[in-house]
């Protein structure tokens, strides 16, 4: 029982180390992007600044329904990111880092936003979440292709073994060894953090922001602490699924910003598709891509 | 059939400036949209009949927030056919040059707006900054950044300052050396060219059913019907340049010409600073007791081509202190109302900011 | 634009052969004006489509409280040959109604609707013309009629700021300015690493 | 008791529900509680009789021995539970519906005669008292359907389920054929391996498509499910359905596999093992799997779209049961357990909602949550399980057939099962969104209310179970590893908690707890901070404008019709099909009319004559 | 919120404790509102692009008022502009500040005796920080931002409450000067 306790207290910290990292690194980037535009950029605390300020509004409420998806949605992805191993040993569920419990456990916090984002009433809201779970039919296809094949290949779908299999001698990291699907997966990892091109549910000049369109106060610095976690848990999927996951923390950590800025950078420069834009792009050349990939790797077994 | 409204501003991040499109949506395809104006209604026809004629310069600019120059073009040459002022030949010149650097200004901004509803936020930074450089030089002209106040009947308020063609000169050869970055950013991008191509067409045939001008009727009817070349003001005729005109009138043809447009500006700027005379800038409308200045009677309806199409002033004087009647025909009128009433059904709501942006609505000259 | 003189010459000619005109003015060599009777404002602006007059500019109104009158203002434009043509015609102020030209420049819908709100002038034939279009539950005669004065409406509606006539810092506190002096002064000192 | 009298006494029961209801419609259709409760008890009694590896023969006529016989198998008891389950909970709403229909007691009667004719199908291993009773369901079914006021429905409902009841009649000719006996496991032994199995193998496999509703055989399933009356929506779609997935059972598992397209594949490094019976199955799944999701996301009215969404989960259970294997088998087993739970409480939660608002339209209803909090609870577990998002028991079985998938490296298979899994969001939020959540619209503001607790008595045990299959699995898993055993494959290595894939171990327990853990913590997060205030729902951002009509500000019409857009040319290709189809065979019809009965007698029996004569050619 | 069991200081000595920290981080992430009320507005992109970076105090803009946490009223106000601006005050969450900008928010400036502005802004709503000018340089814009941040530190940003408690007042401004504060503008149907 007491070790269970422990785990779960793990699993807790893991989370919380997952929202300082990303919200730091989120400042960061911020300033990485304002350098891009130009700019001076806020302080690399500001996210911190912002969220706590969110938490310490008075704020309105639409109904229960409002509350309860805000609720069931951070509820859901701390739960998600207490499975996450940080490094290839270090985890709080040791052998339960199973790569479907990601993908679908982060669905029950995406669901509780859309529920609370459409239990406000807010037709914008609505349109949000439509575009939203749209853009997850994009790009969690190829996504999910490509990770096919690796776990084809490792015959494992925990991402820390995953992870180890990438560190043995020998074995290059996915991102080099399945390089088409390599690609396909940073495009994914853009749908999924939203960032732009792909940022069609957000859209503030379409839809004012789309899901977010009715909070503030502290429902808003819920979500945005949700959303926090979940990039972190993406992010962190993607370095342990295709750049060997990490020996260490500090190279956990230097992976993680590398990959999380240079998406930043590459959206910096694009603009915003339409939704049906989104959903075209990705069935077209990402999915052949992704099913090549998977084609050539697991019936041909070229893996480099 | 069941629809949903949706509503384009005045609070959204979508709508420049303050008007409302009301969008009644049937998924994401608009079936009927107007424009609600008046939001930023202050009287202004009414309060120019209520000023004496000197008075008007400071009121003018602030008619249209975002491109004053024009309107004090405007209002000066109308006051001016009435009163029968001859410009000094300076003048011309240096109005030439403070027209198109609030051109530049504009679609400066109008490029960067562009990334609003693009959620290209990188290119509105960019285009700012270069904005800003034009305030800062038309603050060195003018005094002021935004509302000049130095298109004056006469002429223009005063010379400009010793020194400042370098300034001007340094900050076109740095815009043109950036311009092909900028269309790479901008138009060229793939992202944007997705969003853009073929959107919100307008067809040549019901340009003139809405009486749109500029930039959307130009990239219509492929014909280079511009004001400066069709009936040249100030000095336009003694310069050259081109009027970029386009066959299709969609989003993309509209924000390409507007940067070919860029480049014609700065040329017209270069060519101006080159041929401008020496001389006088100003006449003395009256000796002393300028408030009690008197028009003679007359109509008139004198009009610049502004960035967004024709901008116009129709003018009555009694003869009298005060202007009798003021009229402002904005250039955004006709696609900021007939046009979104009649054009933007059948379009998607994703692209209802871009027709805003494209088309250059401004709802200040909307509601005056 | 050479032969612009010759082009005013062929619009006075157009118009004046064709409809009795009160009065024509030449205002500059791409700029006439008509006054015209309110029965031939709509065949002479279909005259005047048809020949390439085919972009409405504007129309509004002037009011002419002394003569009893409105006075509307159409002008077109044709971008071949480069003319303003002003046609103005003359109302009656009690009784002011003109067919709506909604046939002939669809694009006068808005223009029409504006003159009705600001001046009262009905337009038949143009459907939604009396509905408010830039004014919202306004509650007095058209604004931009001549009689109608808006500063005793603003004085009456909105109150202005009062100003007092001592500007004397009674309570104590620190004043504005005084507080921007310190902080600029605490500025230098953290500048100057607390010397002065 | 034995299966014979059970199912007496549902005959009976169904009997006396008629002359009940004739004099009281409310308390026949209590009859029809009392009856399908008993049974279901019956039935989970029988599972404690049960002895693993051996099996009951009830030899019900002794003076036909191989007539008519009933006999309990694990496969058997596992729907005959399920299924039975489905009825006894449906049942509770019908005193809340009878009022509606045209013959009140009929529908009481018909519903247990179903019931009877489930326990027939699941329990015996004759293929006569199967046909016979596959055929009962056939009838009852076709009589249940028009007492939601469409006979067009019944009538394509009766077309496809008696195509598929013919092919199901060659099949056991053809097994007869081979035996001469009507043994179920003895003719499916028989002919596996030998060419009659291909025919028998297809044959059955139309049938099970036919009752599953599965690609290309779906047409009937939307418009019978989407018009039928509300309580047999949730028999059919989570019930009656799984007759198809049991006749697919039979067919996929019993016979052996034909094909062996492994070895044509073989230059390739670990080649699919699979063969081309199975893999035509998985394909035609698959497509299942698309297309239902594809159409799900159109459809307006609620039911139809939870019927499409049936029709895609008969895709993952076929693409399951065709992939084979532990994981295959355990998956597609237990996928029929989630889904007839989780679609049983959904089409129960729409019915309710039916109930105090008169329609099921999307587009007509909104914010059904203020006055119904319960029913919605019950449905949003409802599509969490059928969205397949833990920790709900959709989870578990999409976890198992994903591995199955994977394993096999069928790539184009797991695009749609990929594709259906993250569809499936697509299409179960909608009703959320515009049927529960939105704007409370004001024509249904004073009549809706929430349900009494007799109907809201089964969705909860319904959701409850949904929780329960996701939580702890494996309960039910040792069940399913019993039925694998039987079928004579290996069960899944299931711990105290654990279940263990072929790549990766799931504890579902733990996701629950730590998911619990989640929520806690941003439920305590949630409580320290300031308390928020309550406004109505018109008070929302309008970009500053006022706005007053509830209707307008409520996003339910054209939900996706971005995407739809993209597809909406495609779609409609079965439709069109069969639309080609029954014109074709009204042609033909009119045609022989024309020939044969027109309105001159002499040439009507002219051509009789002519028949006569062609078939008394040969004898004389 | 917190037990005072555990704390010698009093529950009001707490509540102002956390009000402080609160403001802390109010002051340091202001987010205004994408509101361009009048022509001041033209002088918010340059605050907020390169030249003077709005973003470097921790302001940024935001679509809606649920987010927002300052309204910024860029000038004159038609009436029209002053109904939705009312609304769209009362649905910010609190604690919300108002700027005005610009002469007219003021005294009504050039537009004093129009017979569509109004004059005066904080007889309608409470105003915390005017910026004056016709049109305030961006200098004054940043100056006025960072004044508000000032008045937050010292506690004296209290529009907000002053909008409740003198409610009434203010309402019957409104109503004096627009008739009826919420309408139907459906004008065009």
């Amino acid at each position: 029982m007491i070790d269970i306790l422990l785990m779960i207290l793990t699993g807790i910290g893991v989370a919380l180390f997952g929202f300082v990292l990303q919200t730091s690194i989120a400042g960061v980037n911020r300033k990485v992007v304002a350098r891009v535009q130009k700019r001076y950029g806020p302080k690399w605390y500001q996210e911190f600044l912002d969220i706590f300020k969110l938490l310490s509004k008075r704020s309105v409420t639409h109904g229960w329904i409002f509350d309860f998806g805000v609720i069931m949605a951070l509820g859901g992805i701390i739960g998600t990111a207490m499975f996450m191993p940080l490094t290839s040993s270090f985890m709080a569920f040791d052998g339960y880092d199973n790569f479907f419990i990601f993908v679908y456990l982060i669905a029950v916090g995406m669901l509780g936003m859309a529920m609370s984002a459409s239990g406000s009433g807010n037709p914008l809201a609505s349109i949000g979440v439509m575009r939203a779970l749209t853009t997850m039919l994009a790009y969690e296809v190829p996504f999910m292709i490509v990770v096919l094949t690796i776990i084809k290949i490792t015959g494992t779908s925990s991402l820390s073994e995953i992870g180890l299999f990438q560190q043995v001698a020998g074995n290059s990291w996915f991102f080099i060894a399945l390089p088409i699907g390599g690609i396909v997966a940073v495009m994914a990892l853009m749908g999924m953090l939203g960032k732009k091109p792909f940022e069609t549910y957000i859209a503030p000049a379409e839809i004012a922001s789309g899901p977010m369109v009715e909070y503030g106060g502290k429902q808003l610095g819920m979500l945005f602490i949700m959303h926090e976690i979940t990039v972190f848990i993406e992010v962190s999927l993607f370095v342990h699924l295709f750049l060997g996951g990490a020996e260490n923390i500090v190279l956990f950590i230097v992976k993680y910003f590398v990959v999380y800025t240079a998406l930043n950078i590459i959206s910096s420069v694009y603009g915003r598709f339409k939704i049906d834009q989104v959903v075209l792009f990705f069935y077209k050349w990402p999915l052949i891509m992704a099913i090549t990939q998977a084609f050539i790797a697991i019936y041909l077994g070229w893996v480099i | 059939m069941k629809e949903m409204k949706l509503f384009l501003g005045p609070q959204h991040p979508g709508m420049h400036g303050n008007a409302s499109v009301h969008i009644y949506v049937d998924g994401d395809i608009i079936k009927k949209s107007f424009l609600l104006p008046g939001m930023l209604h202050r009287g202004f026809e009414k309060g120019m009949e209520r000023h004496s004629w000197v008075n008007n310069i400071s009121l003018i600019p602030r008619v249209c927030v975002v491109e004053p120059d024009t309107n004090e073009m405007a209002f000066a040459m109308a006051v001016e056919m009435l009163a029968k002022l001859e410009v000094p030949e300076r003048a011309h010149w240096i109005r030439m040059i403070i027209l198109e650097l609030a051109r530049l200004s504009i679609h400066l901004m109008a490029y960067g707006g562009l990334g609003s509803p693009t959620g290209l936020y990188t290119m509105m930074y960019h285009a700012h900054t270069d904005r800003n450089t034009i305030l800062n030089i038309f603050e060195k002209i003018t005094g002021h950044r935004v509302y000049h106040q130095y298109i004056v009947p006469g002429g223009v308020r005063k010379d400009l300052p010793v020194g400042i063609e370098k300034d001007i000169h340094s900050f076109l050869d740095d815009l043109e050396s950036r311009y092909e970055e900028y269309r790479d950013l901008g138009i060229n991008n793939p992202t944007i060219q997705a969003r853009i191509n073929d959107t919100i067409p307008l067809p040549a045939e019901v340009v003139w059913e809405l009486g749109v001008t500029g930039i959307g009727m130009r990239s219509a009817v492929n014909k280079p019907y511009d004001l400066r070349k069709v009936k040249p003001y100030a000095r336009y005729d003694q310069v050259e340049f081109d009027v970029p005109v386009a066959p299709y009138s969609d989003a993309y043809a509209r924000v390409d010409c507007k940067l070919q447009e860029v480049v014609q500006s700065i040329g017209i700027i270069r060519q101006c600073l080159a041929k401008m005379p020496e001389g006088d800038v100003r006449v003395p409308i009256s000796r002393g007791q300028a408030m009690r200045w008197t028009v003679p009677k007359g109509h008139v309806y004198a009009c610049v081509e502004s960035s967004r199409g024709e901008f116009g002033y129709f003018m009555v004087s009694d003869g009298g202190t005060n202007p009798y009647r003021v009229g402002v025909r904005g250039a955004s009128y006709p696609q900021g109302l007939l046009g979104i009433e009649k054009y933007l059904p059948g379009t998607r709501l994703d692209d209802a900011a871009l027709w805003v942006d494209t088309m250059g609505v401004c709802s200040p000259e909307i509601d005056r | 634009m050479t032969n612009s003189m010759s082009n005013t010459e062929f619009v006075t000619n157009l118009v004046e052969s064709k409809f009795k005109v009160l009065s024509t003015e030449v205002l500059d060599k791409y700029q006439v004006s008509f006054e015209v009777k309110k029965e031939d404002v709509h065949s002479l602006l279909s005259l005047l489509k048809t020949s390439g007059w085919i972009q409405l500019s504007y129309l509004s109104a002037v009011d002419w409280p002394n003569d009893n009158e409105f006075e509307l203002v159409y002008i077109v434009f044709n971008w071949d040959k480069a003319v303003h043509i002003q046609i103005r015609c003359r109302l009656d102020r009690e009784t002011a109604s003109m067919n709506s030209i909604l046939p002939i420049f669809p694009g006068c819908k808005y223009y029409e609707r504006e003159a009705h709100e600001f001046f009262g002038i009905k337009f038949p034939g143009n459907p939604d013309h009396e509905k408010q279009l830039i004014l919202e539950e306004w509650d007095d005669i058209p604004p931009l009629r001549k009689d109608f004065d808006p500063r005793a409406y603003s004085d009456r509606k909105f109150s202005k700021m009062e100003y007092k006539n001592d500007f004397v810092n009674k309570n104590g506190e620190v004043s504005k300015q005084d507080a921007r002096t310190k902080r600029y002064d605490d500025i230098d000192k953290l500048r100057t690493g607390g010397k002065k | 008791m034995t299966v014979e009298l059970l199912i007496l006494v549902a005959l009976a029961s169904g009997i006396l529900a008629y002359f009940v209801g004739r004099l009281n419609k409310v308390l026949g259709a209590v009859v029809t509680i009392v009856a399908s409760m008993f049974i279901f008890i019956m039935i989970g009694y029988m599972m404690q009789d049960i002895n693993a590896g051996t099996t009951f023969n009830y030899n019900a006529v002794e003076y036909m021995p191989d007539f008519v016989t009933f006999m309990v198998t694990y496969l058997g008891l596992f729907f005959a539970i399920l299924v039975t389950f489905i009825f006894a909970m449906v049942s509770f709403f019908n005193p809340f519906f009878v009022e509606k229909y045209k013959y009140p007691a009929l529908y009481s009667m018909l519903y247990l005669f179903s019931l009877a004719g489930v326990l027939g199908v699941f329990l015996t291993d004759n293929f006569m008292v199967l046909f016979f009773f596959f055929e009962f369901i056939v009838w009852s079914g076709l009589f249940l359907i028009p007492l939601g006021k469409n006979n067009k429905a019944a009538i394509s409902y009766y077309a496809f389920s008696t195509a598929g009841s013919f092919a199901l009649l060659y099949a056991i000719f053809i097994m007869f054929a081979q035996t001469g006996s009507y043994n179920l496991h003895l003719g499916l032994a028989t002919v596996s391996g030998t060419t009659e199995g291909t025919y028998v193998l297809a044959l059955l496999a139309f049938a099970a498509f036919a009752k599953l509703g599965a690609f290309p055989l779906n047409v009937w399933l939307p418009r019978a499910l989407g018009k039928a009356p509300d309580a047999i929506t949730a028999v059919f779609s989570g019930g009656l359905e799984k007759l198809g997935a049991f006749v697919a059972v039979l067919a996929l598992v019993k016979l052996a596999p034909i094909g062996d397209i492994a070895g044509t594949l073989g230059g390739l490094t670990e080649a699919t093992f699979l063969f081309a019976s199975q893999y035509i199955v998985a394909t035609l799944g698959a497509m299942t799997i698309v297309f239902g999701t594809l159409m799900a996301i159109r459809q307006d009215d609620a039911k139809k779209l939870l019927a499409y969404s049936s029709m895609s989960n008969g895709g993952y259970i076929l693409v399951a049961l065709s992939l084979g294997g532990t994981l295959g088998l355990s998956g597609g087993l237990y996928h029929i357990v989630a889904h007839a739970l989780a679609s049983a409480a959904a089409f129960l939660a729409i019915g309710a909602v039916s109930r105090v608002t008169g329609t099921t339209k999307m587009s007509e209803l909104g914010g059904m949550i203020h006055k119904m909090p319960v029913t919605y609870m019950v449905y949003l577990i409802a599509i969490i399980s059928m969205a397949g998002i833990p920790p709900m028991g959709g989870f578990i079985s999409k976890w198992l057939i994903f591995q199955a998938v994977i394993d096999n490296g069928l790539i184009l298979i797991a695009v749609a099962v990929f594709f259906g899994s993250i569809g499936s969001f697509l299409y179960v939020f909608r009703p959320l969104a515009a049927l529960f959540l939105g704007q409370e619209l004001p024509q249904h503001r004073d009549k809706a209310k929430e349900a009494p607790f007799f109907m809201l008595l089964p969705m909860l045990i319904l959701s409850g179970l949904i929780v329960f299959t996701g939580v702890m699995p494996n309960i039910f898993l040792d069940f399913i590893n019993d039925v694998i055993a039987e079928l004579g494959g290996t069960g899944l290595l299931l711990g105290d908690y654990t279940i263990t894939g072929v790549n990766g171990v799931l504890q579902p327990t733990l996701i629950a707890s730590v998911f619990g853990v989640g929520v806690l913590i941003a439920f305590i997060i949630f409580i320290l901070l300031k308390k928020s205030k309550k406004v109505g729902l018109m008070d929302t951002y309008t970009a500053g404008n006022f706005i007053y009509t509830e209707e307008l500000m409520h996003y339910s019409l054209d939900f996706y019709a971005p995407l739809e857009r993209l597809y909406e040319k495609h779609i409609n290709i079965t439709k069109d099909f069969y639309k080609k189809l029954e014109n074709k065979v009204v042609d033909f019809g009119r045609m022989i009319k024309y020939f044969f009965f027109t309105n001159k007698p002499e040439i009507t029996v002219f051509w009789i004559i002519v028949l006569i004569g062609f078939l008394l050619w040969g004898e004389l | 919120m917190l037990s005072t069991k555990f704390s010698p200081m009093s529950k009001e000595e707490v509540d102002r404790k956390w009000w402080e920290i609160g403001d802390f981080f109010r002051r340091n992430s202001l987010w205004m509102l994408m509101y361009c009320t009048g022509c001041c507005a033209i002088e918010l992109p340059p605050a907020m692009t390169s030249a003077y970076d709005m973003e470097r105090l921790g302001m940024g803009p935001m679509a809606t008022p649920r987010q927002a946490d300052v309204l910024l009223v860029t000038g004159y106000l038609s009436l029209k502009t002053l109904r939705r601006l009312i609304y769209t005050y009362e649905q910010m969450s609190e604690p919300k500040y108002i700027v005005g900008f610009g002469s007219c928010t003021i005294n009504g400036g050039i537009y004093h005796d129009s017979h569509a502005v109004i004059n005066q802004l904080n007889k309608y709503i409470p105003v915390d920080v005017f910026v004056a000018g016709c049109m305030p340089n961006t200098e004054a814009v940043m100056n006025g931002f960072v004044d508000l941040m000032d008045l937050i530190k010292n506690k004296k940003a209290n529009g907000w409450k002053d909008y409740h408690e003198r409610y009434e007042w203010y309402l019957a401004n409104q109503k004096a000067a627009l008739g009826e504060v919420r309408v139907h503008d459906e004008f065009h149907e």
